[in-house]
């Protein structure tokens, strides 16, 4: 194994811009406090002294006309990579999203085009509440003409971004708050993750367990207990919700024919729904168990830390539910992985506010 | 102004007009399906604006755009057939009369979303100046799309920047039947919101197309020479229904005294007659460009009608750029 | 079987809006066009006539705006109703509807709430395109707080927006273009269908069709011909997506141990997913045969007929998944049924334009 | 102005600061587990403009609402306990500091995205003429609001109105980290922008109460007499971080002369000479002050730190009205 290089998901992706923005004189960057001295949670930090404040910027509180504009940009030969410091502001620019970016290439025929990447940041704990810490990738992944991105690893976090940079298409790129911090190898060089290819990041031949971002951390943390329970779990990181790699989800689920999806989202009409219906539609006969989808209960995102404790579903929750997949009693006492830290914070040492 | 230049505005304002009533009047054919937005009676607005541009700059549309279209030069024969849902159209078919594109001529797009495509022309004017190119972007839209707030904050931000872009607000005095009085206050002109934004502003005469030349000039030159960003109201007024080739006065959202009075106003009409006094075109000159005009539309009709239609297979072509 | 009263779609809509503004004084109505000559497709006419214009407003071109102004004026006392003549056009008030509306009551704990009702118009049909036809419902299902209605017949329409404009949350009602015209009873006195009951229309033992709006009327032209192959569908529209009525669903396909749902949006992440995953969860030992869904393929809607031709499915559609699904062959002479009007028109006396 | 009421503006600006420090000195025990955003050296803006609110008028924040919640009477024990996440919170902890709400005191709610609360107050105004009631709404926002499109959708819809709306412009300079020259253009005024959609509009020193008192009186006559929204921007400072306890000039975003400039404008400092130096309060009396809102202050803290965290079966309760 060659030596690792190891890099926090936040300098993953600030390598993947800068050096996106080093090889390619259109790619520009733009967002509320982009050049700001947090450089959005570190993402964008050191990039406006290398490449200047034209391809640097901040921008107006105008997320409608400046996702339009940068729409407009990337259809006349720019590379814009717009960012959002959390998912629930790009509410306002929907239209552009959705009804023009999405449409763009289509709609004309497929004259032109809308190279735009859209980074949006998923919120979650320390009191975000209900307007900071939505968790919306099956709207988006709902729409024809989008690609949807959400990176787990520091390694794919990069690899992935500089894919979505230089895609033709508007791609969403979701990144968890709680995952800048996470550490992992990041090779120094130019590298692309294909789009539209999920990860076998753990191989097993019991239950499968399919999940997004964060969940998948959640998920390895569930399987080294699984593991010591007899219980092997393959573990896919969808990595890309749109386009959906079902090939690698069919076809491990093939072999475990058992299913547990777990998704930062909510359960219902959520992204967890679709992929137990692509499997239920695709591999009826050879499941062996009802498939279970594990995501947020049906209510918006509470303030407090003592509501938030039961709002979001951890190792845990998958834990149970792959025991149950396998036709297991859970058992309360030897399964309960014990938290390392208060709930609501995404690493030790954070102390707020945000 | 020379005569060629007098001369060339009138004709194309002539021409969009006859290919908008062939349009009328080949629509309740049942072939053209899809909702057509004509602009019969507001030609003067891109003909006037147009004449400023060449093939560099853009233009950037909203649902009444075929006189946006064909003012930049978009080809007459791929419009029509994209009406008419042809793969030989502009857009293959898939958009129809509210998305026309021609960007051969820098007509990049319309798209019927009331007010989502000035923050794209905003956007290309943009580009322009992030890459040092020497481009004039133009926004054309209604006086509805002012209601709409992603309009300031492109006036917002095309003024932070200083952008080389020219709205224009088609100020007919309606949003389909609804009369500024309901949606805006009384006496408020939309120039002045942009004058708010300290944008270069100028409320004129959507029907003179010679009021219209002259004060784009103005605004085209600011734009080239980044001064910034320019708003010109230009007041004008809708002939026919807002959607569909009929007429619609009959309904009585808009009184009929009204709409005799802006008939009269005509912005053909007046061309005609001023070049006509000043001796520079004659009826016979007319019945030669109406001729020349007819044919062409006769053959766009005919490329259109006899085009293929676009096939299953390309259903699924394009949702996504490789 | 009392005197039926027949009426069309769109008269019983205009029916439960006058008869609610005579009930209560807080009721008003607003949106673009709402009291013009053509009335929302006729569902409005009349009424500025009869509750004057302080109460049946026009309004700016400022759907997100309006859409606060309607919530700020529900959560002192007002009962709004805001009409968008396309969902598409919504998008821009997404902000307001998602962020605000929805969180109002859980947020500031349950001391306020926002009885707004949003109806919204699914387009379709005669080239309105990708930007005038989409169908987002499973994007407000799948937010906590709203309730999502999608009536079929007349006389849901009427019964479920009473109820809707008399709940005390937002409610997002969306009304299928192509619905207006289809005629059936509607009592002329104010009367109650509750939100959350799905509807058991036909009453079948081989398999369970679940459908939403329009597609609920392409489900019962498949039931006939299906019929006569001695296929007996029992059909189940929806009528409120959210809260979902899964005890009505279950039970049918406990019975009939197949299911194929038809929703009119697109099928990727859609709502027909989350049918097919709230089944599969609960009742995976009793489905005799895969689930099905059918809805839009993953592309925008084209706008030229020959194109849109092939985007919407139908009645065809359903009947091969229900062949499907009970294992019998399908038997393109014999099944198929011919279009009685063009496929691009609501009615056959449609001239356009929209 | 009456002894009493500079006297109240003083006191309740003094109790608005030693709340919020006394909330920063707090935060850092992290028991208040969610963004704060403190209004210090903002203290004047919504004490001068609530003074002539009763509890029938309605206001509506943004996230930067302590200050506001507070003059407009909001109950300091359950905001305290709602910033804690307690069940005896004014939001039963479902909302935290950024969804604060006190309706029996009018103060209807805050809400963080930015310029989101703006059309819901101007809901509330419009409810209130189509009931005939005799209420005034206030929205609170900053200069960063005045960027989002739905702060025009606003303006627009209440001139067209006269809906009986004040917007208050908290003008601080800065978005976060982003200063205004980076967000809107060169020398244009946010109160421009409201000239430019014909609403009533002011310009004041956001640092000295009885300015901003002055000008709200009139806003408010304005409303209450059915002639009309108007605007006020007022120029003020944060002197902390955007959100959090802490200061940080040293980020270097802002100058530390333009910060000690402002400092030197604190309002409760400017107020305290002004009276002072009219000998209608003295150094004792304030001592006096500070004694009853620091008992008040320790009090709220107890009733937050000891109040019941909201329990597990609370979680799905109030999704729904019934
Ligand atoms: C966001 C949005 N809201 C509503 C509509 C419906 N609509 C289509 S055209 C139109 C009129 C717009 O009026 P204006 O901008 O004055 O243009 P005009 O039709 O008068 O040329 C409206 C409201 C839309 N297409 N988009
Ligand atoms: C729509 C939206 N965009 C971005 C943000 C992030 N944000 C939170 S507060 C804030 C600053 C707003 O500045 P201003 O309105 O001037 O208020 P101030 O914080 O200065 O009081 C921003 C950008 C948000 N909450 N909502
Ligand atoms: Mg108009
Ligand atoms: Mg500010």
């Amino acid at each position: 194994m060659p030596v690792q290089r190891i890099r926090p998901f936040f300098q993953a992706i600030n390598e993947a811009i800068a050096q996106c923005m080093a090889d390619d004189p259109y790619v520009y960057i733009i967002g509320l406090g982009v050049p700001d001295p947090k450089g959005i949670f570190g993402t964008t930090l050191g990039l406006v002294e290398k490449f200047g404040p034209k391809r640097v910027m901040d921008m107006p509180t105008s997320e409608n006309a400046m996702t339009g504009i940068a729409i407009g940009s990337a259809i006349v030969g720019m590379r814009p990579i717009m960012t959002h410091q959390r998912i629930d502001f790009a509410l306002l620019a929907l239209d552009q999203i959705v009804n023009q970016a999405a449409n763009w290439h289509y709609m004309f025929g497929g004259q032109m085009h809308a190279p735009l990447v859209i980074r949006m940041i998923i919120g979650r704990g320390w009191g975000q509440g209900p307007q900071h810490s939505q968790s919306l990738q099956n709207w988006f992944a709902h729409i024809p003409g989008l690609k949807v991105v959400m990176p787990t690893t520091p390694y794919d976090a990069k690899g992935l971004l500089i894919t979505s940079i230089e895609d033709n298409n508007p791609v969403i790129f979701l990144e968890h708050r709680w995952l800048y911090h996470i550490k992992g190898h990041v090779p120094e060089e130019i590298y692309r993750v294909p789009l539209g290819q999920a990860s076998v990041i753990r191989q097993g031949k019991d239950v499968t367990i399919v999940s997004t971002s964060h969940m998948t951390l959640e998920a390895l943390r569930a399987s080294q207990l699984l593991e010591k329970e007899g219980v092997r779990t393959e573990i896919i990181d969808v990595r890309t919700l749109k386009p959906l790699d079902q090939a690698t989800i069919l076809e491990s689920v093939r072999k475990t024919g058992r299913l547990v999806v777990a998704d930062t989202g909510w359960r219902f009409c959520g992204y967890s729904a679709e992929i137990i219906a692509c499997v239920t539609e695709n591999l009826f006969d050879e499941l062996k168990s009802p498939p279970i989808r594990i995501g947020l209960p049906d209510c918006p995102s509470p303030t407090s830390p003592a509501l938030s404790r039961y709002y979001y579903p951890g190792a845990n929750e998958i834990i149970n539910a792959a025991l149950k997949s396998v036709g297991r009693k859970t058992n309360k006492e030897t399964m309960y992985i014990k938290p390392t830290k208060p709930h609501d914070i995404p690493d030790a040492d954070f102390t707020g506010p945000f | 102004m020379d005569k060629k230049t007098l001369i060339r505005l009138f004709f194309q304002m002539l021409r969009i007009r006859i290919i908008e009533e062939k349009i009328a009047e080949h629509y309740t054919n049942q072939e053209m399906r899809c909702p057509v937005h004509l602009c019969i009676g507001q030609e003067a607005i891109p003909v006037g604006v147009c004449a400023h541009l060449t093939n560099e700059d853009y233009v950037m549309s909203n649902h009444r755009s075929h006189g946006h279209y064909l003012a930049k030069g978009g080809g007459l024969k791929c419009m029509m057939a994209e009406i008419y849902g042809k793969a030989n159209g502009c857009s293959s078919g898939k958009g129809g009369s509210m998305h026309l594109t021609d960007p051969s001529v820098g007509f990049l797009g319309a798209t019927p979303i009331v007010a989502s495509s000035i923050p794209i022309a905003v956007g290309t004017a943009f580009a322009g100046q992030l890459k040092g190119e020497d481009r004039v972007s133009v926004a054309f839209f209604g006086d509805g799309a002012t209601e709409e707030g992603v309009f300031h904050e492109c006036l917002n931000f095309a003024a932070l920047k200083k952008l080389p872009i020219i709205f224009i607000c088609e100020n007919n005095l309606y949003s389909v039947y609804s009369p500024l009085q309901v949606r805006q206050p009384e006496g408020r002109r939309i120039s002045t919101l942009a004058k708010g934004h300290k944008i270069e502003t100028h409320l004129g005469d959507g029907n003179d197309v010679i009021n219209v030349y002259r004060l784009t000039k103005k605004a085209v030159e600011r734009a080239r020479s980044e001064k910034g960003p320019s708003l010109l109201e230009f007041m004008t007024y809708r002939f026919r229904e807002h959607c569909g080739p009929a007429f619609d006065n009959d309904l009585g959202y808009r009184s009929k005294s009204e709409a005799l009075g802006w008939e009269h106003r005509c912005p053909i009409k007046k061309m005609r007659k001023f070049l006509g006094d000043k001796g520079i075109i004659t009826d016979g000159d007319i019945v030669q460009m109406e001729k020349e005009i007819e044919d062409e539309i006769d053959s766009a009709l005919t490329y259109a009608q006899k085009g293929p239609f676009p096939t299953e297979d390309i259903l699924m072509d394009h949702v996504y750029a490789s």
